[in-house]
């Protein structure tokens, strides 16, 4: 159980690292997926360790979960299609027009 | 001499649609390997059947075409052409492997791996015979879709790692196309599971297997929505193997040869092999669906071949449709292609899911069928005739080249 | 619970509402129009009156028509509606002065939407306020009647206007402060604002309110009787101001005179009523034991006002400042009445019979006085527009000869504000003067110094202005025009048949008039 | 390398897995060219999916696979070919204060590890049932969890409705528009 | 036949309606005014006269009509009219007299613009009038009382561009407005006392036995029986209106209004109807045969009859409506007015007898035609009221039908005479006017002598003869009586003055003079035309008619009064004869004083004086200025009031407004002080405190530079220090 935990974990922090650290907009999605990704494993973990034994709702979370992510995938995707179609670039420290 | 004998057994318990056909073979194995070598006796008859079905299909396929072009096909090597599959074979693997210069050389070296692995693992799931099913999965038909759906993504390496710009538009044509047939794809096939209620293959085969009273096999393809699932699921399929009238990608008139322009040699074939795989696979699944799998088509016919040879004439025939339609129906626009998909075909899907249920729910059996056949009738005479735009003939102009 | 199912009195407190806000959301251009307005909403005002009377029955003295719905149940404020005979003649009245108010008001007014506007509001607050039965209801339209006035008098009024709004804005903002204190108080004790429920805890002999008021607020050092007393005196405060009782009077007569003379009519003729009708509906009901007590006070202060400004009257040189005394002085004898009306008499004798005389005649007198002053300020306003200046006393002389049917209509509202038999200010005065005289003789008999005194300047009005030489600028003052006249003889008529056959108003007094009675006699 | 039904020794299987999963990840987010991140992280979700399926949770793991590598796999190298994120990178790819990130994901790689490392629920053995069966999750789908599969269903048309309407191609650009 | 009694409505209806009907009708209009009002009269004198046959068949019995007139609370207040001999003699008189009052009006108003709205205004007051007469309510007797009041207001300021005119009409209505107060608290305490005005309500009205009993028995708490007092204050009601002592001069001033005005109004019926008033309520005063005879004379009230004054006595001690045990007085059955009289005859017998000396004292020193008549009506008013006190209803009321239509008779000879010498008022301008108006001298002739009383042949004679003879016989002082003989001397004295001075001596008339308009000299008078003098003739002839209803032999009209049927006497009592004799005597002695000093000496210029005035210069002046009564009122009430209304006025001015103003000013105060406040002390502190706030905003502001990495880095801190918080928590 705890490697899954564990596991999770590093997915999620490469994740983070992913989207701190690299410039493009696409490349902060997929950061975004695959932390969505590393709270799937929990589910599923959680699901596959817990004591109730007709409990699906981890499944059906992770099931959730994935559907969410990928209508949050599409839109990403087109919102950054949007911003390049309008600002010829998608680096995100160029993309600063809301600054306070 | 323990395990050939058992061999022998599996071999004849499984032709004559026995229960458990690999028992005898694996008794003859050590336990700690039982399991891999299960696995290996379900692998290994898909991996010889469906390559040698492919080379013949070439052939037949060749020879069909020139019957209908009213020409004799390849009859050159061996009895009237048949032994043309091995010139070819031999042929392709002596070609030279040329690999552009500028090409992405892993994503161009791994792209027809990637696209024939998810084909033969669908075939892991279909169920050829009573209980030859290599796997009887529970989501069978979702592994299927989950499987092939992978295909879209290696046709995409292809076209994008070649770095040419007619592969990469064959390959971004090829993607579309895949994408917008799935979905009817899925939805056709939903149909069935809506009836039937299971997701596994085999048990929706059990499902239409006649009734001995009965006179016709309870095949869902002798329902209205059935039908019309049928010919959609066909339809979809044809267009999901990048099949003649939806062979856009490979359009040679247009662009050259489609994704797989840079490749040569073995990986050529390779394509072929991943596509024609595909067709198999996609029409084994309408067999299994619409065609009652390894079912007989009347109820006394039921005993009189192994349920394999049901299953294996259906496909037969099945190709022989796809030839023909290869042979007659001229190559479609684009633009019509994704019409036909988003603005036809979803919206007949979702209506025949509807038939369904409306199927499903009505208790008398001649109400069923008129309510089914009218919605349908009525929806395809409506999304044929109204959203389809009407193709206004305009005069013929003559333009000499000035 | 509603007895009637169509709401006649909210229609009737809606209409001039609507037409009020209507008329000041439109940007109608001054001239005719605006009046013309105002006008269709007084008489619709009046069409709906005119149903009421029809439904009204005179025998019940009960309240009638009422609409009783909880507003703010926290807060015990009931939307409760209800008329009585004496609500009844009020609205007329309302309705009678307004109009005529809108008639008599110059065509050419600057920025007419918002005056006339100001008069629908100010309407519907006296309609409001004659026809509410709990407290918090009679204050908001109490409120709502005070607010149009200071703007009547502020934006359209003489040449002293600010000083006068402001002081009669002060003066009965500072009463209804009181009143409303007082009221607060009643409802920490009582827990309502209803008047009938009121009234019902008031009886009693045992101090009434103030007994409770004790109990309940906790005041052990201030004894029952003491505590009783003030809270009187900030509900009788807020009314005294309004009617106006002899200290606080002194707006009135710089009010009136600084006043676009329509609005002095409005002023005189219903305002002042309220102040009356308040003393009727709410201090005698709910007070009865405190008013007994404070007797001979009241009894004082309803002679100074009658005397002293009769008397006050006499030194006046403004005209419109003269009249204003007039109506004090007349308003005193109401007071009067309803003070006497009050009183602990022994249970034998028709002891009733007086009492009730003193309240009907003082029903009488507020409604019979609200048609003549009204007429009297409207006519006086008439003068200043011919003359163009404030009316001087001695400014102008022999009118008459220049605008004889002028002359005989002002002779007659002159007359008629004398008491003079057969006009309808005699039998009011008649069965005020009967009942006080029964119940307190010493009164009575002061009182007719008040008569005396009223006599003595108006015809001293009479002979200065309109009789004598012709003088000063009177040559360019024209008679009435027809218009004019045809404005003029509703209320004459009013005048004359109220006072030839005052069972037409009184018709509808009786009943009320025994009610109170009743009530009132511990 | 799908099924879990070969005999290997589990954990062999589950450090394969979890290998696997972790260097495609940093491989995905380390690569220059947009597109073999793309791939990788494709190797990544089937990873994933595998696990999935190695924890008998065979239906979430087709869906894994289904969902990431078939839709969101293609729409995401859509997405970089329609931003000319083909070519390669020109200049640094990694964002200006990217040392920072790294060392906040670190610190919070630690901190969570420690959380992970000594909360009690870790002790208790692994569940054997048999997973459940498809018409038991679509029973459990269709009357226990209804509300959010509506709201998912609906979630998921009004993202795809959405997500067209914005990246159509305006009918003309407008002449105001800055590009 | 009792249908009279339902109809007798009408007589006062017609005229209101026919002045109704002209206050309608435009000034230019002038046709219809005359015949309609006459025409109205006229029918009203026939169903007087209708009216009177049946009073008199029945003398006894009293017909009265009641109905409510409006109801307050639960009780009601009826009114009605009465059908007894008193009132149907003055429903004839009052009809006959101002039906040739019109008449003669018509003449000596035709060249006036207001034609119409004077025949409105005489119109209303008869109608009035009538009212009063017949009214069978006190409440409807004062409501009809006041409104002759009004009408005489309008006709005596019917000129009213003359200031004059318009200073006496306020002046009239001012006084009979203090009167009516007196009248009104009577009423009111009446009311109080018996619960009904009615004065005949078979059984239930306040004349009749029982209420009478009560009202006797009723004291207040100075003894005064409630009767007494209220017939006090009913009193002074008709002092104001009869024009007695304190309240007397607003009646000469009353000659401005035209002559048929003066001759109707000041002459015949209003000033009358005190005492009917008086003689109507007369059971009242004589109620008490119990009271205690009030030994001194000088009872406070006949001194300044003020209207304040009453208000002194009255106490506020509840009345016990009970019959007052505490009295203790028996209580005896109406007494007659032979036992010792009650204050309130006494008080009207003085009073009476004061007016009348005085009146006829001042009009002895008068040069204005109509002022010497109009202080003539005064001085036999007091006889009037005289006659009441001593003798009874009857005596007064004969003396008033007789005065009526002598007196009428004369003031519309004054009437014809000014019209003749062109509106000329002044006697000493006149003279020797015999010759040239000959009708007018003769009619003149006739109520001169009438009035002053020349024996045998004047109706006059006879009616004052009683009066006196009455006061004689009088149980009370004998003062009253001798006053009386004086008045009487006096009386026929300024009669015979005012004859010489008007028509016998030579013409003392203005030089020929054009009068403004019309052409042809106006100097000679002339006689007026037919429609004037024929009524002076018909009230000549009733003047001498009348004395065949009051002569002792046939007391006709006092049995009618009291109530029982009519028989010729023989004897003549001895008292009669002796006071016949005595008013012979006093006429003769006036008569020849007046001859000895006016006509003999023929005095001729216009100012070489009056030949008593040479005699008596400080008597003359002190008579002529009227006592300075005018003056004396002015000096005191005039003052009182002014100055009573300047200190209202100041007190409420500067007094109660002052206090408005301190609290004002008080508020404005606090305000300023709240502002300096402000100002100074809070506004610094505050504002540098606002200035921190911002700049600390602007630098929070940098944080936000639109990276979106940045902000997922804080998150991320934020993220890590939770999770690191909770491990280590």
């Amino acid at each position: 159980m705890t490697f899954y935990l564990a596991l999770s974990v590093l997915l999620f922090c490469v994740g983070l690292a992913g989207v701190l650290a690299r410039r493009h907009a696409i490349m902060a999605l997929i950061g975004i997926e695959l932390m969505l990704n590393a709270a799937n494993i929990n589910f599923i973990a959680f699901w596959r360790h817990s004591s109730a034994a007709d409990d699906l709702s981890g499944m059906f979370w992770m099931i959730f979960s994935v559907a969410i992510a990928a209508a949050e995938a599409a839109v990403g995707l087109a919102l950054v299609i949007l911003v390049f179609r309008h600002r010829r670039s998608v680096r995100l420290d160029e993309l600063e027009s809301l600054k306070g | 001499m323990e395990p050939l004998k058992g061999l022998l057994s599996t071999l004849w318990k499984a032709l004559t649609d026995q229960p458990d056909p690999k028992a005898p073979f694996l008794e003859s194995i050590p336990e700690d390997y039982r399991s891999l070598a299960s696995a290996v006796l379900s692998v290994a008859p898909i991996l010889m059947v469906f390559p040698l079905l492919f080379a013949l299909t070439t052939v037949l396929e060749r020879k069909g075409l020139g019957r209908i072009q009213n020409r004799l096909g390849p009859n050159r090597v061996g009895p009237a052409g048949f032994l043309q599959f091995a010139a070819d074979g031999l042929k392709t693997l002596t070609k030279e492997d040329v690999v552009p210069r500028a090409a992405d050389r892993v994503v161009h070296f791994l792209a027809p791996i990637a696209l024939v692995i998810p084909v033969l693992l669908t075939f892991a799931v279909l169920p050829f015979g009573r209980n030859l099913a290599p796997i009887d999965l529970d989501a069978g038909l979702l592994f299927f879709f989950a499987v092939s759906s992978a295909t879209e993504l290696a046709v995409f390496m292809a076209g994008w790692a070649s770095r040419n710009k007619y592969s990469l538009l064959g390959a971004l044509r090829a993607v579309a196309q895949m994408v917008s047939y799935e979905i009817p794809l899925v939805l056709a096939a939903l149909s069935v599971v809506m009836i039937t209620g299971t997701l596994s293959l085999s048990a929706i085969a059990a499902a239409q297997s006649p009734t001995p009273g009965s006179f016709l096999a309870p095949w869902y393809v002798f329902t209205p929505w059935g039908l019309m699932g049928f010919l959609l699921f066909m339809i979809a399929a044809c267009a999901e193997a990048n099949r003649s009238p939806f062979d856009l990608p490979e359009g040679e008139s247009e662009i050259i040869a489609g994704y797989y322009l840079e490749y040569s040699g073995f990986k050529f074939a390779l394509f072929f092999l991943g596509e024609y795989l595909g067709l198999f696979a996609s029409s084994g699944l309408a067999i299994t669906l619409f065609l009652g799998g390894w079912n007989a088509p009347f109820a006394f016919m039921q005993g009189w071949l192994p349920s394999w040879v049901w299953f294996f004439a259906k496909l037969a025939t099945l190709i022989a449709v796809f030839i023909w339609i290869r042979g007659t129906l001229p190559r479609v626009r684009m633009d019509q292609l994704m019409g036909l998909a988003w603005k036809f075909m979803i919206p007949m899907t979702l209506l025949t899911l509807v038939a369904a249920g409306l199927w499903h729910r009505l208790p008398s059996a001649p109400l069923r069928w008129v309510a089914c056949t009218a919605l349908l009738a009525g929806a395809f005479l409506v999304l044929g005739r109204v959203l389809m735009p009407r193709t206004r003939h305009g005069r013929r102009v003559y333009r000499y080249a000035d | 619970m509603n007895a009637s199912s169509i709401p006649w009195l909210t229609l009737l407190t809606a209409i001039p509402l609507v037409g009020g806000i209507l008329i000041l959301g439109s940007h109608l251009p001054d001239g005719q129009r605006p009046r013309r307005f105002g006008l269709l909403f007084h008489a619709l005002s009046l069409g709906v009156l005119a149903l009421i009377f029809t439904q009204f029955d005179p025998a019940v003295g009960s309240m009638q028509m009422v609409e009783r719905w909880p507003w703010i149940p926290s807060l015990g404020t009931e939307y409760h509606l209800g008329i009585d005979g004496l609500g009844l003649l009020m609205l007329a009245l309302s309705c009678i002065v307004l109009m005529a108010a809108t008639a008599f008001s110059r065509r050419d007014i600057p920025s007419g939407r918002i005056y006339h506007g100001l008069l629908l509001l100010l309407q519907a607050g006296l309609h409001g306020a004659f026809t509410a039965q709990n407290f918090i209801h009679w204050f908001f339209y109490y409120e709502l009647s005070l607010i149009p006035a200071y703007f009547l008098v502020k934006l359209w009024g003489g040449p002293k206007r600010g000083v006068a709004a402001r002081t009669f804005f002060l003066y009965t903002m500072a009463g209804s402060a009181a009143m409303l204190l007082g009221f607060l108080a009643t409802y920490a004790a009582t827990g309502s604002f209803d008047f009938a429920e009121l009234a019902q805890r008031g009886k009693g002999f045992d101090g009434g309110l103030a007994a409770i008021y004790n109990v309940r607020l906790g005041l052990p050092e201030l004894s029952t009787r003491a505590l009783g007393l003030l809270i009187f005196f900030a509900i009788f405060l807020g009314f005294a101001v309004k009617i106006p009782v002899w200290p606080f009077q002194s707006w009135l007569p710089l009010t009136y005179s600084e006043a676009p003379a329509p609005v002095a009519m409005v002023l005189t003729g219903a305002l002042s009523k309220l102040g009356v009708y308040g003393l009727l509906r709410i201090v005698l009901p709910i007070f009865p034991e405190q008013v007994w007590q404070t007797q001979d006070l009241l009894l004082c202060l309803a002679l100074a006002s009658i005397v002293f400004s009769a008397v006050a009257a006499l030194a006046q040189t403004d005209v419109r400042r003269m009249l204003g005394h007039l109506s004090i002085s007349h308003l005193g004898y109401c007071v009067l009445a309803v003070v006497c009306a009050s009183r602990i008499t022994p249970l034998d004798g028709n002891w009733e019979v007086e009492k009730q005389a003193a309240l009907t005649g003082a029903m009488l007198q507020m409604f019979n006085h609200g048609v003549i002053a009204a007429l009297l300020f409207g006519l006086a306003g008439w003068m200043e527009e011919r003359v163009g200046k404030p009316l001087e006393m001695g400014s102008m002389g022999g009118l008459r000869q220049k605008a004889p049917v002028f002359a005989g209509i002002m002779g007659l509202a002159v007359f008629a504000s004398m008491g003079l038999p057969g006009l309808s200010g005699f039998v009011g005065e008649f069965l005020i003067f009967k009942g006080v005289f029964a119940l307190v003789p010493w009164a009575a008999c002061l009182a007719t110094l008040g008569l005396l005194g009223v006599a003595l300047f108006l015809l001293n009005y009479l002979r200065t202005t309109w009789h004598g030489a012709l003088s000063g600028d009177s040559t360019r003052f024209a008679d009435l025009t027809v218009r004019e006249r045809a404005w003029v003889t509703p209320m004459v008529a009013l005048i004359l048949l109220l006072g030839v056959h005052p069972q037409l108003a009184l018709k509808w007094l009786n009943a009320a008039a025994v009610l109170l009675t009743e009530r009132i006699a511990i | 390398m799908e099924g879990g039904f070969i005999a290997m020794p589990t954990d062999v299987i589950l450090w394969i897995l979890g290998g696997l999963i972790l260097i495609s990840a940093v491989m995905s987010l380390a690569l220059r060219n947009l597109i073999h991140c793309a791939l990788f992280l494709m190797v990544c979700f089937l990873g994933l999916a595998g696990l999935y399926l190695h924890l008998n949770a065979v239906f979430s793991g087709l869906v894994q696979a289904l969902v990431y590598v078939g839709a969101v796999g293609i729409i995401l190298i859509f997405a970089i070919l329609l931003t000319e994120g083909g070519g390669t990178e020109t200049g640094s790819h990694l964002g200006s204060q990217w040392r920072t990130g790294i060392g906040l994901a670190v610190l919070l790689a630690f901190a969570l590890l420690g959380a992970v490392s000594n909360s009690p629920q870790t002790t208790q053995a692994a569940r054997h049932t048999e997973e459940p069966t498809v018409r038991e999750i679509g029973l459990k789908l269709m009357t226990d969890y209804l509300l959010p599969l509506q709201t998912i269903g609906l979630l998921l048309t009004a993202a795809a409705i959405g997500a067209v309407v914005l990246a159509m191609q305006e009918p003309k650009p407008r002449k105001d528009e800055t590009p | 036949m009792t249908g009279v009694l339902d109809i007798l409505w009408l007589i006062p209806a017609l005229p209101l309606l026919v002045s109704a009907i002209l206050s309608l009708t435009p000034a230019r209009v002038k046709g219809g005014a005359a015949p309609l009002s006459i025409g109205a009269l006229g029918l009203g004198f026939l169903i007087a006269c209708a009216a009177l046959a049946e009073a008199v068949s029945d003398p006894g019995q009293v017909r009265a009509h009641n109905f409510t007139w409006f109801e307050f609370g639960s009780s009601a207040v009826k009114i009605g009219w009465v059908l007894d001999p008193l009132s149907a003699l003055m429903l004839v008189m009052v009809t006959f007299v101002a039906g040739w009052i019109f008449v003669f009006s018509i003449g000596y108003m035709s060249h006036d613009e207001n034609f119409t709205r004077f025949y409105c205004f005489l119109s209303l007051f008869t109608s009035a009038m009538l009212g009063v007469v017949m009214s069978n309510s006190l409440l409807m007797l004062f409501a009809c009382w006041e409104v002759m009041g009004l009408a005489s207001y309008l006709l005596i300021g019917f000129w009213h561009h003359r200031p004059s005119a318009a200073a006496a009409a306020r002046k009239a209505f001012i006084y009979t407005r203090i009167g009516d107060i007196g009248f009104l608290l009577g009423m009111l305490w009446l009311y109080a006392e018996t619960g009904t005005l009615l004065l005949y309500d078979n059984g239930a009205g306040c004349l009749e036995a029982n209420a009478l009993t009560q009202l006797a028995g009723a004291a207040i708490s100075t003894g005064m029986a409630a009767s007494t007092g209220i017939a006090l204050l009913l009193f002074c009601g008709a002092i104001g209106k009869s024009g007695q002592i304190p309240l007397h001069v607003w009646l000469p001033d009353a000659m401005e209004g035209p002559t048929p005005v003066s001759a109707l109004i000041h002459a015949a019926t209003m000033v009358a109807a005190g005492v009917f008033l008086m003689a109507r309520i007369h059971p009242l005063s004589t109620a008490t045969a119990s009271a205690k005879p009030i030994v001194t004379a000088t009872a406070p009230a006949n001194a300044t009859a003020q209207s304040a004054q009453p208000a002194v006595r009255m106490e506020a001690a509840p009345k016990s409506q009970a019959h007052a045990e505490a009295a203790a007085k028996p209580t005896e059955a109406g007494g007659d007015s032979t036992s010792s009289p009650t204050l309130t005859l006494n008080v009207m017998a003085w009073v009476g007898a004061l007016t009348a000396l005085l009146a006829s004292l001042v009009a002895v020193a008068q040069y204005d035609i109509k002022r010497i008549l109009a202080y003539s009506t005064v001085s036999q008013l007091g006889f009037m009221f005289l006659g009441l006190a001593t003798g009874g209803p009857a005596v007064g009321v004969f003396h008033l039908l007789t005065h009526a239509f002598f007196k009428a008779l004369l003031f519309l000879g004054a009437g014809s005479v000014i019209h003749g010498c062109h509106e000329e008022q002044d006697i000493r301008r006149m003279g020797g006017l015999w010759r040239r108006m000959p009708a007018t001298f003769g009619t003149y002739a006739v109520g001169m002598m009438a009035l002053s009383g020349v024996p045998l042949l004047f109706s006059g004679f006879w009616s004052k003869d009683e009066i006196l003879h009455s006061a004689l016989a009088w149980s009370g002082s004998k003062w009253p009586f001798a006053l009386g003989l004086v008045a009487a001397v006096a009386t026929a004295f300024y009669m015979t003055r005012q004859m010489a001075y008007v028509f016998f001596g030579p013409h003392r008339g203005h030089p020929a003079m054009y009068e403004q308009g019309h052409r042809i000299p106006v100097t000679q008078p002339h006689e007026s035309p037919m429609v004037m003098t024929l009524p002076l003739g018909v009230l000549a002839a009733c003047a001498i008619l009348l004395t065949v209803v009051g002569t002792p032999m046939w007391p006709w009209l006092h049995s009618v009064l009291s109530g029982h049927a009519p028989e010729v006497r023989r004897e003549v009592s001895v008292g009669v004869l002796f006071a016949m004799l005595i008013s012979i005597l006093a006429a003769g002695t006036g008569f020849t004083a007046g001859w000895i000093c006016y006509m003999r000496r023929r005095a001729s210029g216009f100012n070489d004086g009056d030949p008593l005035q040479t005699r008596i210069p400080s008597i003359w002046r002190c008579l002529e200025s009227r006592g300075w009564i005018d003056e004396l009122y002015k000096m005191s009430f005039g003052i009182w009031t002014a100055a009573a209304g300047r200190f209202c006025d100041w007190l409420d001015r500067i007094v109660l407004g002052g206090g408005v103003r301190m609290i004002q000013n008080a508020a404005l105060a606090t305000a300023w002080m709240g502002r300096l406040w402000d100002e100074f002390f809070l506004n610094g502190g505050f504002a540098r405190g606002c200035e921190q706030t911002r700049n600390s905003a602007d630098r929070a502001s940098l944080v936000q530079n639109g990276q979106i990495q940045r902000y997922l880095r804080i998150l991320a801190g934020a993220l890590a220090l939770v999770a690191l918080w909770i491990i280590w928590k």
